[in-house]
């Protein structure tokens, strides 16, 4: 067989390089991303980039870490599974990352937003909130 | 509903393949029993030299030009050194053809990566296409050419070309591609004992006629 | 029959927030390779399109694709969306039986009339009706009768798409897809034994928002079935660089090689299996160390066997090899004999000549 | 199709073995045959590449030796090889071929086309094209005892002039003797002062030989011809005396065909082995030298040069013996370009200087020889086959090049010590 006196260790290492060697294609996503920061800033229009639909490995990741970084404001969400909605050093950059309740990476999605959609408390889920808190009061007003 | 690319591709690799397979090892035989069956008169000459161990020795040295010649014809000989590594690496040591191998003889060799395999697949490609310049350009080969010289050097540049856009799904759709690649190599497979292409087994029996010839005045060769 | 808009009132029951309807639609987009910003519009559209009747047909089939979409680990949004329709006629999941089901389904047809979507899985057997029936009604005549008032079919699974296992070599039923027989309606193949849920459901969720999704040659949207599974396996960089498992049990294989060399039709095989995954995104079966059958493409049982490797010839090579070796020595011999006859011949016709014989005979041209 | 075209057809015929089908399997018509031919390398001419000379051979072993050759001449793709077939190939198979094996040393698959160009001469002759010259050499050396005609009484005069030369007894006809001398017309005739150099050399090494009055010639022009029954006519000639005079060796002299001949060819056109070994003249001399009984004092101190015969070196298998006794008697021994085993062609072997029709061709190919002469600009070239001696000397002279032109025995022999 072939390589067969490789090590184990050798393999996982091997295979972790092989599943991390960047693409180059976060730089690509970079120019992407400053050009809608100019587009947020003049016209204040959003865009989202979906990070599945190009090929981006752990590689990738990387650089696009070091080059956007970590900004202030870092929010964990609850809904059916985590999504992590953090901001960068790039005020104005999003990273949106949802996971399922395994948690498994379900979409990866960078936003150029004033504060990204997912964020905002939505009408919807606001009218339930005011159905809730009523019914709570009035659960405690008539209990007391 | 039927995916017609897949069936091209079992077709490729089903029927057509058994004759293709049918062809090439009837053929192959038919031509090589033929040539030595017919076999050579007895040598009454008392031998000089070593008839047996120079025709073995010169299958393997004739792979080498004597000096000078690649000065004098660079294309035909690099390029025919070009092709026939690239396409016996992309041919022999690409893993999926090594498992075609594998199942129709049981042997295996470890193959090597993608790099490897699609530069030589590109090298020998571009040997290729510089032979069949030369063949058409230069006016010795020219004359010596024939129609079926050049179908045989276009037939055995498309599996490279067909495997290679197919790997690499360049265009097309990729199962259709590699029904073509496989199509490329079944008639190249069919052709294979009616054409010069008999030289890549018969050589060998040529270089040795020719070295224990030689070998037996105790001349070089 | 209700078709006014359910899902809003399902997620409120469920207690699932539009937040994470949303974020779910964010991931349907991602799947379905749709701009990002169309998300908010997916969410809106699910919201408010109004609820469609859907007849459900199984024919030949073995109620695994109902089993892929109805069962998942947890409450999931494809179930909520898969509940949001309404589902009129399903003879496995309904609770009515016999007269009564056949009398949903007429029901359903008669009222929904040229609205109606009808999903079909399992195949169709056309040798006999006999092989098939629901209610003394052939399968044949079931998908004649109710495809004729439809919108649109979706063909769920392999068998409905391309006849699948039921067509599979000799093909006892005469097995064939529903495309075989309807032609006049439009049909969505969701192939795959069984398809991906999400698949499933994202596909009903185009259905229900924009339409008819774009569909490739073999009647599957592009969405899902453009790319080979090859070309997003995890294991291609191994395929790259030359590493191949030998066997399923060999060191190459614990290290997560190619699985190529072990029959994996990856490379020919379009799904989004190896991107998506199965069980809530867990795994994928090369992931589990099994190459890929090719179950999403049609004749997958009989595309050359599920552990050879796709390069391997797929015919009678070994007896055509033999008895090629035999007639190609045969004949060569038979050859050689005609040629050394020839030389034979030649040799003794032998006209000795000499010095004076040389020259050309007299009176030639 | 007449008779002769028949017999010439079935010439062909009779030539196809294994070697030749192999050949003609593996032929990818490459072309580089062509740059090993000098008459290519002067012409520039396609027509030249020595693969096209064989075509009738190839037709005949793919019409009637091939399966699917044979299938093809069913179904009428066959093609008949006419007169006019034959007359076309006359100035390829003769004129511009020297049968040198240069083309047979660079095929990458091996093909020894040398080997099939005197197969298609067995044809060509058969059908009756060879050269008018080469039937006329054939007639006389087949009613007298050379290519020359009757020598009989030269020989006899040449050595009488050798015994009062050298003063060492040379005798005809005598049996039991080691070595049988046979010489070609050439020498006989242009350089005879070889037979007084044998003569000296012999005496000094103890070696006991003698010349067949019957049959002293050794070249064959059936060889050259390419006609198998001429030339066993002619080298029975030869075995018949040496084996009368029980000899136990032939000695080949300095002529490049005739060592094919005798040596090569000989026991096969007769069909049994010799009763007797045949031995190159600078075999034996090297052989002397090795075991002490060749001496030489003295060197030449001009710059010398030496032309390898094909026949006797390429084709031969003599490559290191007349460098190492060259090496004796040469103070300034230089190489040309090529020397030894891949030579280029004195340009007139193979039959090609007695065809008078190929004469430009050979001086066309001899500007090749020219140019490598040139560019060592020796005082002396010496050689081992007379033939190519004479056709040096001539082309030189033409060329206007003053280089003198010797053979290797005769050189030997002037430097041979001389005994206390």
């Amino acid at each position: 067989m072939n390589n067969s006196s490789r090590s184990g260790a050798d393999l996982v290492q091997l295979k972790e390089a092989v599943a991390n060697l960047p693409t180059g294609n976060a730089l690509p996503i970079l120019s992407e991303v400053l050009e809608a920061l100019g587009q947020l800033v003049e016209n204040g229009r959003t865009t989202v980039i979906d990070l599945g639909a190009i090929p981006f490995t752990g590689g990738d990741e990387n650089l696009l870490h070091e080059i956007l970084g970590t900004g202030e404001v870092n929010a964990v969400l609850n809904a059916m599974g985590e999504s992590h909605v953090q901001e960068t050093e790039i005020p104005g950059v999003w990273r949106v990352d949802h996971y399922d309740q395994t948690g498994e990476t379900q979409s990866r999605f960078i936003e150029i937003a004033v504060i990204p959609e997912i964020l905002k408390t939505q009408i919807e889920d606001a009218v339930r909130g005011r159905e809730l808190l009523a019914e709570r009061l009035n659960d405690r007003k008539g209990g007391a | 509903m039927n995916n017609p690319n897949f069936d091209l591709l079992m077709f490729a690799r089903g029927p057509l393949f058994d004759i293709a397979l049918l062809v090439f090892v009837a053929g192959v035989l038919i031509r090589v029993v033929e040539i030595l069956i017919l076999g050579r008169k007895k040598d009454f000459s008392k031998a000089k030299g070593q008839p047996v161990q120079q025709g073995i020795k010169t299958i393997f040295t004739r792979t080498f030009p004597r000096p000078g010649a690649i000065k004098a014809n660079p294309i035909t000989i690099v390029g025919g050194y070009v092709f026939h590594i690239g396409f016996f690496i992309a041919f022999l040591l690409f893993v999926p053809h090594i498992a075609l191998i594998e199942e129709l003889t049981g042997l295996s060799w470890p193959g090597v990566g993608r790099v490897v395999i699609e530069g030589a697949t590109v090298l020998a490609v571009i040997a290729g296409l510089a032979l069949l310049y030369t063949r058409w350009k230069d006016p010795v080969r020219r004359k010596l050419t024939t129609w079926v010289d050049y179908l045989v050097l276009i037939l055995s540049l498309l599996p490279l070309i067909t495997g290679y856009v197919a790997v690499n799904k360049l265009f097309g759709d990729p199962t259709f591609m590699m029904a073509l690649h496989v199509l490329s190599v079944d008639i190249l497979m069919i052709v294979f004992p009616f054409t010069k292409l008999m030289h890549a087994f018969t050589f060998a029996m040529a270089r040795y006629y020719n070295g224990s010839i030689q070998g037996r005045k105790g001349a070089e060769s | 029959m209700p078709s006014s808009p359910l899902l809003p009132k399902m997620m409120k029951a469920h207690g699932v927030s539009r937040r994470s309807f949303l974020k779910y639609c964010a991931t349907l987009t991602s799947v379905m390779a749709l701009p990002p910003a169309m998300a908010p519009k997916i969410a809106h559209a699910l919201e408010t399109a109004p609820r469609p009747s859907v007849i459900w047909l199984s024919f030949q089939e073995c109620t695994g694709c109902t089993e892929a979409i109805t069962r998942s680990s947890a409450p999931s949004l494809e179930e909520l969306i898969f509940d949001s329709i309404s589902l009129d006629y399903h003879h496995t999941l309904q609770a009515a039986s016999g007269d009564a089901a056949e009398h949903a389904r007429e029901e359903a047809m008669k009222a929904h009339h040229g609205k109606y979507l009808v999903i079909v899985d399992g195949s169709i057997p056309l040798d006999e009706p006999g092989y098939s029936a629901i209610a003394g009604i052939s399968n044949l005549d079931m998908l004649k009768e109710t495809a004729a008032g439809a919108a649109a079919i979706v063909s769920i699974g392999t068998c409905a798409a391309y006849g699948g296992l039921p067509q599979a070599n000799p093909n006892p039923t005469g097995a064939v897809a529903v495309s075989d027989i309807i032609t006049d309606k439009p049909i969505i193949n969701v192939p795959g034994c069984p398809p991906i849920p999400l698949v499933m459901t994202a596909v009903l969720a185009h259905y229900l928002t924009f339409g008819i999704p774009e569909l490739d040659e073999l009647g599957r949207p592009k969405a899902f079935f453009a790319e080979s599974i090859h070309d997003r396996c995890y294991r291609r960089p191994f395929y790259d660089k030359g590493l191949f498992a030998e066997s399923f049990d060999d060191e190459g294989a614990r290290a997560g090689w190619c699985l190529y060399k072990l029959g994996c039709k990856g490379p020919t095989t379009k799904s989004v299996c190896a991107t998506v995954k199965w069980n809530d995104s867990t795994s994928f079966p090369i992931q589990a160390g099994h190459g890929c059958l090719g179950c999403t493409e049609p004749d997958f049982w009989d595309n050359g066997g599920f552990y050879k490797p796709l390069s391997a010839p797929a015919g009678n090579y070994r007896r055509v090899g033999q008895a090629a070796v035999v007639a190609g020595v045969a004949a060569g011999a038979g050859g050689a004999y005609l040629a050394k006859k020839n030389k034979a011949k030649a040799l003794a016709e032998h006209e000795t000549v000499d010095a004076f014989t040389l020259e050309k005979e007299e009176g030639e041209s | 199709m007449s008779a002769t075209v028949e017999r010439g057809v079935n010439a062909l015929r009779e030539q196809v073995d294994a070697p030749v089908a192999s050949f003609f399997s593996s032929c990818v018509s490459c072309g580089l045959c062509a740059d090993a031919c000098i008459f290519f390398q002067e012409t520039q001419d396609p027509q030249y590449t020595p693969i096209r000379k064989v075509e009738l051979l190839r037709r005949v072993w793919e019409n009637e030796y091939t399966l699917f050759g044979r299938v093809k001449n069913m179904v009428g793709l066959g093609n008949r090889i006419t007169e006019e077939d034959f007359t076309e190939m006359e100035q390829l198979v003769y004129d511009s071929c020297t049968m040198c094996g240069r083309c047979t040393m660079v095929c990458p698959v091996g093909n020894d086309i040398t080997m099939m160009i005197r197969k298609m001469r067995e044809g060509m002759s058969a059908a009756g094209h060879a050269p008018v010259e080469l039937i006329g050499a054939a007639k006389r050396h087949t009613t007298g005892n050379s290519p020359m005609g009757d020598l009989s009484k030269a020989i006899e005069a040449q050595v009488k002039h050798a015994i009062a030369d050298t003063g060492i007894e040379i005798a005809f006809d005598k049996p039991g003797v080691d070595y049988l001398v046979i010489l070609s017309a050439q020498e006989i005739a242009e350089y005879p002062e070889v037979i007084g150099a044998m003569a000296q050399i012999f005496d000094k090494a103890g070696v006991t030989w003698t010349i067949a009055s019957e049959a002293f010639e050794a070249t064959n022009v059936g060889v050259q011809i390419g006609n198998r029954d001429v030339a066993k006519y002619l080298v029975t000639r030869v075995v018949e005396a040496a084996e009368k005079l029980k000899v136990k060796k032939v000695i080949s002299p300095e002529c490049g065909h005739a060592y094919q001949a005798l040596r090569w060819e000989g026991p096969n056109l007769i069909g049994r082995e010799y009763g007797f070994e045949v031995v190159h003249i600078i075999e034996l001399l090297d052989q002397l030298r090795a075991e002490g009984k060749l001496k030489t004092s003295g060197k030449d101190s001009d710059k010398i040069t030496f032309h390898d015969p094909c026949q006797i070196n390429r084709r031969g298998g003599i490559n290191k013996e007349p460098r190492r006794l060259l090496n004796m008697v040469a103070e300034n021994f230089v190489e040309t370009e090529d020397a030894g085993t891949m030579n280029w062609c004195c340009s007139a072997g193979g039959g090609v200087g007695a065809n008078e029709r190929a004469g430009h061709l050979k001086d066309a190919a001899f500007q090749l020889k020219k140019r490598q002469f040139e560019k060592v600009a020796p005082d002396k070239i010496v050689t081992m086959c007379a033939f190519c001696h004479h056709t040096l000397e001539n082309a030189l002279e033409d060329n206007d090049m003053d280089i003198e032109v010797a053979g290797l025995t005769e050189m030997m022999a002037e430097y041979l010590e001389d005994e206390d």
